[in-house]
């Protein structure tokens, strides 16, 4: 014998609806209710309302840093749509429209982006972690999560997000390694916008997709049209269902685009050119879901004016309600610490004269 | 009531937790079908199958994360790392997010994890499998660090640890594995987090220490009378115990095997200098390891504080 | 002579390094064209090129582990780690690799990496963003930790930390960055790794701080007749300048953003109580972080040791 | 559109020589000198004397815990073959077969598995890293010395040796990653031995294969017969060509088997059947290299015989020279630890009354 082919790997890319709002497969929309077209038009017109809002109360000095999701909403929100109710989330920091598709309240984001922890005190019910600064650093508590529902037979999976950026640190490395040798109710899924802050995803990678990672642990990997949103959706239920039949993890690259700086205190004209912006905002999501709507006579400017409204409505009583929370106790610094204080810490709360 | 050694009493506290508590389980390398490179968990894959007692690959970073990720969700994971010096790949994991669960979710999720792992000099083993690494997870807020020094403390340390609701570093001092034998109680107990224990009474110094040193420094203190306090647990100390004993002996002598610079002596003796100066006849001193790298096997008896070097510790602070 | 910045200080020194020694190279996260977040590496890549200025993966681990293989082939890497808290990841690299090098190979390979990273508080970043980290490394036998307090001497203490045979973790108070200017020479020069400086001289008490918390300190003083040192180089620290200053005053207050708990400030503590207790009029005091995780910008005010706790501090030694 | 596949990967495997000594493919044994086949069967007669030598020493009390290389006899040696004077080499810690292949002395080796720091003190001339503990962590030290010699213009290599086990860790992937996005001379040689102290390739990974892991990373990976001394030269050969010509990384995956005990405090019967251990001992190195020898005229008893012996004599020789070595200075735990010793640290020389 010499040199023999053991394995032929193919990685895969998934569109439904293209730029032009077509679904070239009609099959492939049957499952897509009209009302989960709706309900994904009005997500992400949510989620962009938040998002645009948040950037003003950022320069107003009203929040602190944050991180745009502008042009990213069909993978966050085509995936969020397909996750159930005992699913649990693993986020990173860019992810509000999952959070908001989940269900969280407006408020606590923007009470957590102003800089008070208790705007990530998950409401009881809804099982999203926490946001994650350390890029990457998340993708283990998914495995652990997927791992103890597997132990507890409990029939549900966990959905874990990160960037191009971060499927570089070796967290996903042993994460997804993990996940595949146990063949955990695990989906993984990279929202590839293209940048990591200056970095391109040319330069974090030398492999042409992020998905053919999954190739590295056994499992399936696909690529999929992350601008959009009934694709990320099917890549996502398809996972979530595997997962609940016991046959382990996926991992889902969703090909998108960050139109915005990387936070509000980047500023990215710095490293990439206003041509490269303007080609992706062609493809953004919101373009071809109207597109589709339209086709199908879903949608019409007085439709899409009454859902922005509602949005504006409902994100106006949010700030409001955030700004007029009261504001954290220093005691919090410490009493959060541990499940009790330990002696030293209530007498340094006496000596700090920060009320128990 | 039988006598067993540390490896035995460690491995009855796991049997009795994960009997306890279904939602107990240990994973690490080689924990299962080998029973751990100390055989500190043999039998337990036999007793509670492969599910809960978990072989993982060869990824310290993983395995803590994921045991993060299992706390968070309502199990109460048992890390093993083999050697202290292979936790710092996952260090991120437990200062950035185990220690932080709780006060970033203000109180919606806890990380009720243990990471068990031998440290410590005397096995003369390879490079790296002898660091005593407490110092460092003793500056991160939201740990607890235990050692236990007798087989029987391991037992109702461990205990508590995990029943704990955050995270605790259970390092098991290597070198006492099988060297000594106590007796030990076949029913479950548990000794409190955050208590010191007179491990000997005596009047004219105080000495700290803990895992092996602890039966250093009462060796060296033949001839002195020397008020030995075991700390059990480094993080948080108890203050009392060791304040009720510095003000009636006024000397202090701490003993670790760590290196001396930001060693967890440091904390102790800065303790004791902001809370009880009045009361201290002379120096506080330390009895470390010198300011250098953990030796390999040759040189190793030298770095670690000997009897000897503890006794002229001892000496030097009665000359006060 | 221009004022400048620390940013700008940084900068230059980083530029003359570079330009006197070819087999200095800057790597990390958008270090390149980006200029670095905090714009410390601005027009670096312009005039060395992509070759000497790399703008890496999202990969602490591999960044720093990359830069312990380029050190023992010959180069002078000089890392950036965004902020402080990202370098916990690659912690083994610096504890098991960086800081061992010299000893494992009996001095045939040394590493001489520098591990530039912005800490502290005062910048009311997101989470993780404003860790001080610096005891858990001080705590490493093999490693330097030097932290600048003004732009001169950020200048001088980066150009010896890059000359430095031996790994540097070279911490940038980010709340310097651009809230003071000095004077900074366009000349090179370098300023000893292992020296403090007495900042500001008195006879009452003797203050211990750096970075940002040398400021508090300072303006806190206003009123008392202290002498406030500037630590500089946190390991190894300045001991004669220290002792000096305290055989003079007696009294002692040690500031910092850590938290206390073998925090660096426990390190003098202790060395004081060992080398220099019979010259200390009362307690030894330590203005620190409550024993908590660092806070998100709501709270991160009162995190800080504040002048007025600070002054506190200077009341109480003056009471003894 | 709807699915479409992107890309096709092909995972290989070489083997040049078979079981029975038979190299199918004459062409791939061209560029093999009979000269090099008998360095390769010296190099392994000499690995494995010292081997057995180093088992005996330590059962006897006179090394510590050892970490034996029986079985990777091929693969350490038919790596190190292809190593040039002037490439790194990076290894792990079970890799004596590639010192001794590249004429570290001996008697350092045996004063290193002694405990003694000071045979890791590399002689000048020989660019290998001293033994490393922390599996996996030595691997992004390799992509530095490749970057190194690469910003350098140095025309070498760095050849890294690391474990299925370390294949695990994500010093792996962040290393791999790297050496990918820089293009950087580095060969990653993964001695897949089926085992990780208790833990079985199948429970380290679900991927089939640890080479096909190099499609992560966007470059070749091959796994080879690790206990085929040419195939595993020939990939390394080839490999290091490449890396030279300026193409990049590889990762060869040798498929071998650790016939021994993890080290000698461990105990194999715990976690594995005689029986595997048996079907792999047939298909050990020198079996089948003797085959091809004999073959070629190029093998008799007495050669072995003497081969054997000279080894024997060299090993003897190194032990008296170690076991004749006077023992560490105490001060050197001091006086290594920076290029110059601290004040503290001079003082503490002092009060341990260690001579400077
Ligand atoms: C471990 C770590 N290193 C660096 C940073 C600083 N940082 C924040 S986001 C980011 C880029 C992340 O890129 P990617 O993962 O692609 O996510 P994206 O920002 O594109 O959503 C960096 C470098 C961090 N937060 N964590
Ligand atoms: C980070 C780390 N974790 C655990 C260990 C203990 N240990 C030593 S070797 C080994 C298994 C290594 O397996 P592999 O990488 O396949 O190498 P092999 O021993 O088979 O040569 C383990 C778990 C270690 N040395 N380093
Ligand atoms: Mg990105
Ligand atoms: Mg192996």
């Amino acid at each position: 014998m010499t040199e023999r082919v053991l394995h032929t790997f193919e990685s895969r890319f998934l569109q439904i609806v293209d730029e032009s709002g077509n679904a070239d497969d009609e099959s492939l929309m049957h499952s897509i209710s009209d009302d989960l077209i709706k309900k994904a038009f009005e997500s992400i017109v949510m989620a962009r309302t938040f998002n645009g809002r948040a950037l003003n109360l950022q320069r107003e000095g009203r929040i602190g840093t944050y991180a745009s999701l502008y042009g990213q909403e069909a993978s966050q929100i085509g995936s969020a749509l397909a996750i159930e109710k005992d699913d649990w989330v693993v986020p990173s920091f860019r992810e509000m429209g999952v959070y908001l598709t989940l269900g969280y309240p407006i408020w606590l984001l923007l009470r957590y982006w102003a800089g008070d922890e208790r705007g990530m005190k998950v409401p009881e019910g809804l099982n999203i972690l926490p946001v994650c600064v350390p890029v990457g650093s998340q993708i283990p508590h998914a495995t652990g999560v997927a791992w103890a529902m597997k132990l507890k037979g409990h029939n549900t999976a966990a959905v874990c997000y990160f960037g191009d950026g971060g499927s570089s640190r070796g967290d996903f490395h042993e994460a997804l390694n993990m996940a595949g040798v146990f063949k955990l109710p695990a989906v993984f899924i990279c929202q590839n916008n293209q940048w990591a802050i200056s970095v391109p995803r040319k330069r974090q990678t030398a492999a042409e997709t992020i998905s053919q990672r999954a190739f590295s642990y056994g499992f399936d990997g696909i690529q999929v049209d992350g601008n959009d949103v009934f694709a990320v959706y099917k890549a996502t239920r398809d996972a979530l269902e595997k997962a609940r039949r016991g046959e382990g993890p996926t991992l889902i690259e969703c090909f998108t685009y960050r139109l915005d700086d990387h936070t509000t205190a980047d500023d990215a004209s710095r490293y990439r050119s206003a041509e490269e912006v303007e080609e992706w905002k062609k493809k953004e999501p919101l373009i071809r879901l109207r597109l589709l709507m339209e086709k199908r006579g879903l949608w019409t400017q007085g439709y899409e004016d009454d859902v922005t409204e509602k949005a504006r409505v409902l994100v106006d009583e949010a700030i409001i309600k955030a700004e007029e929370y009261p504001p954290p106790e220093p005691r919090d610094i410490i009493l959060y610490t541990n499940a009790e204080p330990t002696p030293r810490q209530l007498k340094e709360l006496d000596r700090l004269g920060w009320t128990r | 009531m039988d006598k067993m050694n540390m490896v035995q009493a460690i491995n009855m506290a796991l049997r009795q937790e994960m009997a306890r508590d279904d939602d107990v389980v240990v994973l690490g390398e080689d924990v299962g079908r080998d029973g751990g490179v100390f055989r500190v968990t043999d039998g337990l894959i036999e007793e509670f199958g492969p599910d809960r007692v978990i072989d993982t690959p060869l990824s310290e970073l993983g395995i803590v994360g994921s045991a993060v990720g299992m706390a968070v969700y309502g199990l109460r994971p048992v890390v093993e790392i083999q050697f202290m010096a292979f936790i710092y790949e996952a260090i991120e994991q437990v200062y950035s997010h185990a220690t932080r669960m709780r006060t970033r979710s203000r109180g919606r999720f806890g990380c009720p994890i243990v990471i068990r792992t031998p440290y410590g000099l005397g096995i003369k083993g390879p490079e790296l499998h002898s660091d005593s690494a407490e110092a460092i997870f003793c500056h991160m807020p939201g740990i607890k660090v235990v050692v236990p020094s007798t087989p029987y403390n391991a037992k109702g340390l461990l205990a508590s640890a995990i029943r704990d609701p955050d995270p605790v570093v259970f390092m098991e001092p290597a070198r006492l594995y099988r060297a000594i034998k106590t007796a030990v109680p076949e029913d479950e107990y548990s000794i409190d987090l955050g208590r010191a224990e007179v491990f000997q009474e005596g009047k004219d110094m105080t000495v700290i220490a803990w895992g092996s040193m602890l039966h250093a420094a009462v060796e060296a203190a033949d001839g002195f009378d020397a008020e030995v306090i075991d700390l059990m647990t480094l993080k948080p100390f108890d203050e009392e115990t060791i304040l009720a004993s510095v003000r009636k002996t006024g000397r202090v002598v701490i003993v670790h095997e760590a290196t001396k610079y930001c060693g967890l002596g440091a904390e102790i003796a800065a303790f004791l200098a902001e809370e009880a100066i009045m009361h201290l006849n002379g120096p506080i001193l330390r009895v470390t390891a010198p300011d250098g790298v953990v030796p390999m096997a040759m040189l190793e008896d030298l770095y670690m504080p000997t009897s000897k070097r503890i006794r002229k510790a001892y000496e030097e602070v009665m000359r006060y």
